[in-house]
């Protein structure tokens, strides 16, 4: 099996705060790995680190075949983010919002019609502006956003916050159906039974460094153990 | 001396201020020294 | 390079790093640049004569007269002033072509040096042309206005390096500012050169002046004080932001344990 | 060039929704004006003189609004984050914002030259010269402001900073624009043109240092 993220030691700061300690971490492609751990554990600097947004302070890091330290710039197109802040633009409405990112990312209208659809988003609501939707309206729109960009790496940020049932499962079938086509996922969450029945493997992260790798789901398929490094 | 004000004035404001940027990084300079490990703070032609 | 900072593994006792930012070179710069500065006094206020001819008139003298001694201060400061500036955007395209911090902190020493010595060349340069040229400000000539803009610019450069922020994040920002104020420059001076169309500078002082024995002697004298001086503050103010980044990383170390030690708590805590 | 279109429409849209430009920059930019007329006694014949200065000193203190606004835009919920993870080159992402940002002044610029014309007489005797010498204005405006904007994005102090580090780069501007609609209102016998080129330079230079500069700068502010 490719390894997807390979991290060694990896020290990431947040101003003069090492949000990151010192983490080793891989993930196998086609993994859905589930990372837990206590607010200020380290959670989100480690997906935007993974994403290319945050510099490696040190230690070594490659993700997708992109070193963290040289080569982000490649990383980036391939990776995608659902963070706490959305990333959309409020003033814009659904559609548009959907178009903009599907149309830089060369995908077509009708993808991204799709992705919509399969995040349960009304068609009414395609003209409203984002700025009226509610909390969790938006978050199924960004993750919308997401799909239509087709990533290799999907780093999710909490996705099941603030959506209700439904919209859990339609985020879960999302990212079932990403590492049905190959790929790798990684997502923080606190929602334990939702990320729980679709994640494959559990990692905990506290105070910035990986502390227990466990099994996470009763479904999982992974080995609990690490992959070999590529 | 004509303009003795002019050129009193003008060599003074200038020393002022060159004479106490420096006497600024000096201290500075001491004043972080005192945060930084012994073996990071050497200066290739240090004598003391 | 080696000049500036030390980086060998070092051989000798601990207790033997210095506790400032002086070396035997910075020691022997700050010898040579007190001597030349008592030089400079002696010639610029008892050897040199001060700037006067025959008018066209018969009987009458014209030139500066004493106040060219202020021109020992000020011509060397604003030479300095653009050899600091030009290394720092030199220095600033290199840092983004190299991305070493060495570079960064290079632009940002002189910057700093550039942007005083840019203080001193306007004062002297404003009290200079208020008995010579009967005004403290003049709009018309090319120079002034440009070394205004150009001491605006940096200021904002050393502003915005003054706000706390990552430092590779800052080094990146700095550099295109420092390498944007050069791009400016060019532009500013021709603009303005073309905005009034004529500069008082060369047509009423140092052409006009009688650059001959002592006065271009102190002059060269003044240039030569003014850049051991510049490379004297330069030197130290480099030290200081080398300490200030390693006390930073000193500081990264010990937040880093501690963040350890809470992972280490947290963990016992939490294991099944 | 389809990314640079995507970019600059979707800012202009943005505005549309938001109405900030036309409720709150354009209102600012009249005020200005008015306050620079009563700063000259409103003097008749001073205004006339004037007015090639009074108004290009009113469209840069605006241009610094529209261009705090420009940045604003992308940093409200990060959305900076998600033009760098796409694919698309910051040189394009440069272009695309500094072509709605020009847009954006040209409209005000329109608005601001129908209020010079009522407040302070002044008479347009070279409309191409005007029009000419005010877009090669706009666009260095523009490309600047875009620039610099990025540069002071993400600290905390972007409205004090902005002004700080935009101000003495607008000040060729301000001359040549300056010079170029004096030839064109008649209010000064120089040669229009001649700054007209020197307008056209600073807007191509640093239209090419900030496709340049741009992608480091993003890169900062990961």
């Amino acid at each position: 099996m490719e390894s997807a993220v390979w991290l060694r030691d990896a020290v990431c700061c947040r101003g003069r705060f090492p949000a990151l300690a010192g983490v080793d971490l891989d993930v196998a492609e086609g993994e859905i790995l589930l990372l837990r751990g206590p607010n200020g554990a380290g959670k989100t600097t480690l997906l935007r680190l993974l994403a290319g947004l945050a510099t490696l302070d040190g230690g070594q890091g490659t993700v997708l075949g992109c070193d963290l330290r040289s080569d982000r710039r490649a990383l980036r197109p391939q990776v995608g983010l659902l963070g706490h802040d959305l990333m959309l633009y409020e003033d814009l409405t659904v559609a548009e919002n959907l178009r903009f990112f599907a149309a830089l990312a060369g995908a077509s209208e009708a993808e991204s019609r799709a992705a919509l659809e399969r995040l349960e988003v009304a068609p009414r609501l395609a003209d409203v502006s984002l700025r009226r939707l509610s909390a969790g309206q938006r978050k199924r729109v960004a993750a919308a956003c997401l799909a239509v960009r087709r990533p290799r790496l999907w780093l999710l940020d909490e996705p099941h916050a603030g959506l209700d049932e439904s919209g859990r499962g339609a985020v879960n079938r999302l990212v079932r159906d990403a590492a049905g086509r190959g790929a790798t996922v990684v997502l923080a969450s606190h929602e334990t039974p939702a990320a729980s029945a679709v994640a494959t493997r559990t990692i905990q992260l506290v105070g910035g460094i990986v502390t227990r790798r466990a099994s996470g789901s009763p479904a999982a398929v992974a080995p609990t153990e690490q992959v070999s490094d590529a | 001396m004509t303009h003795a004000g002019y050129i009193a004035a003008g060599w003074s404001i200038s020393a002022a201020l060159l004479v106490s940027y420096a006497v600024m990084i000096l201290l500075r300079g001491r004043r972080l020294s005192g945060r930084v490990p012994a073996r990071r703070r050497r200066w290739m032609t240090a004598e003391d | 390079m080696s000049i500036l900072l030390g980086r060998s593994p070092d051989r000798r006792p601990p207790e033997a790093a210095p506790a400032h930012t002086g070396s035997r070179t910075t020691r022997i710069l700050g010898a040579l640049t007190l001597a030349g500065l008592v030089g400079l006094g002696l010639c610029a206020f008892i050897f040199s004569p001060p700037d006067s001819r025959p008018g066209p008139e018969a009987g009458t003298r014209i030139g500066q007269f004493d106040a060219v001694r202020l021109m020992y201060v000020h011509l060397p400061a604003a030479i300095w002033t653009y050899v600091a500036l030009g290394t720092c955007a030199m220095a600033s395209a290199v840092y983004l072509w190299r991305r070493s911090a060495w570079w960064d902190r290079l632009a940002h020493a002189c910057a700093e040096i550039g942007v005083v010595l840019c203080a001193v060349t306007l004062i002297t340069g404003m009290i200079w042309g208020r008995p010579v040229w009967g005004t403290w400000w003049e709009w018309g000539d090319v120079r002034v206005v440009t070394t205004l803009v150009l001491f605006l610019v940096y200021a904002g450069y050393l502003a915005m390096r003054s706000v706390p922020a990552a430092p590779e994040a800052r080094a990146r920002r700095a550099s295109i500012l420092g390498l944007g104020g050069a791009v400016l420059i060019p532009i500013v001076n021709r603009s303005v050169e073309w905005w009034e169309n004529r500069t008082l500078h060369q047509q009423s002082t140092l052409e006009e002046l009688r650059i001959e024995d002592l006065t271009l002697f102190t002059l060269v004298l003044g240039i030569l004080v003014m850049g051991l001086l510049s490379l004297w503050l330069a030197v130290h103010r480099f030290r200081v932001a080398w300490l200030e980044a390693e006390a930073e990383s000193a500081g990264l170390e010990a937040a880093l344990a501690e963040r350890r030690a809470e992972a280490g708590a947290g963990a016992e805590g939490s294991s099944p | 060039m389809r990314e640079v279109l995507l970019v600059a429409a979707k800012d202009l849209r943005i505005e549309s929704r938001s109405r900030v430009l036309l409720f709150q920059v354009a209102p600012f930019a009249v005020a200005t004006l008015v306050l620079l007329g009563f700063a000259l006694d409103a003097d008749r014949s001073a205004l006339r003189h004037f007015s090639p200065g009074l108004f290009w000193v009113a469209v840069l203190l605006t241009a610094l609004l529209a261009a705090q606004r420009s940045v604003a835009v992308e940093h409200a919920g990060r959305a900076a984050d998600a033009l760098l993870l796409s694919a698309t080159s910051p040189a394009r992402i440069f272009a695309g914002k500094a072509l709605a940002l020009a847009a954006q002044l040209a409209a005000l610029e329109l608005l601001m030259g129908v209020a010079m014309v009522v407040l302070y007489d002044a008479r347009v005797e070279h409309f191409g010269l005007a029009v000419a010498s005010a877009a090669a204005a706009t666009v260095g405006i523009a490309a600047a402001g875009t620039l610099y904007g990025v540069l002071a994005a993400p600290m905390g102090v972007r409205e004090t900073l902005l002004p700080v580090l935009l101000l003495p780069v607008f000040a060729p501007v301000l001359i040549g624009a300056t010079r170029a609609f004096g030839d064109a209102l008649g209010t000064a016998a120089v040669n229009g043109w001649a700054w007209f080129g020197l307008l056209g330079l600073f807007a191509l230079v640093y239209a090419v240092f900030g496709a340049l500069a741009y992608g480091p700068l993003l890169e900062a502010e990961a």
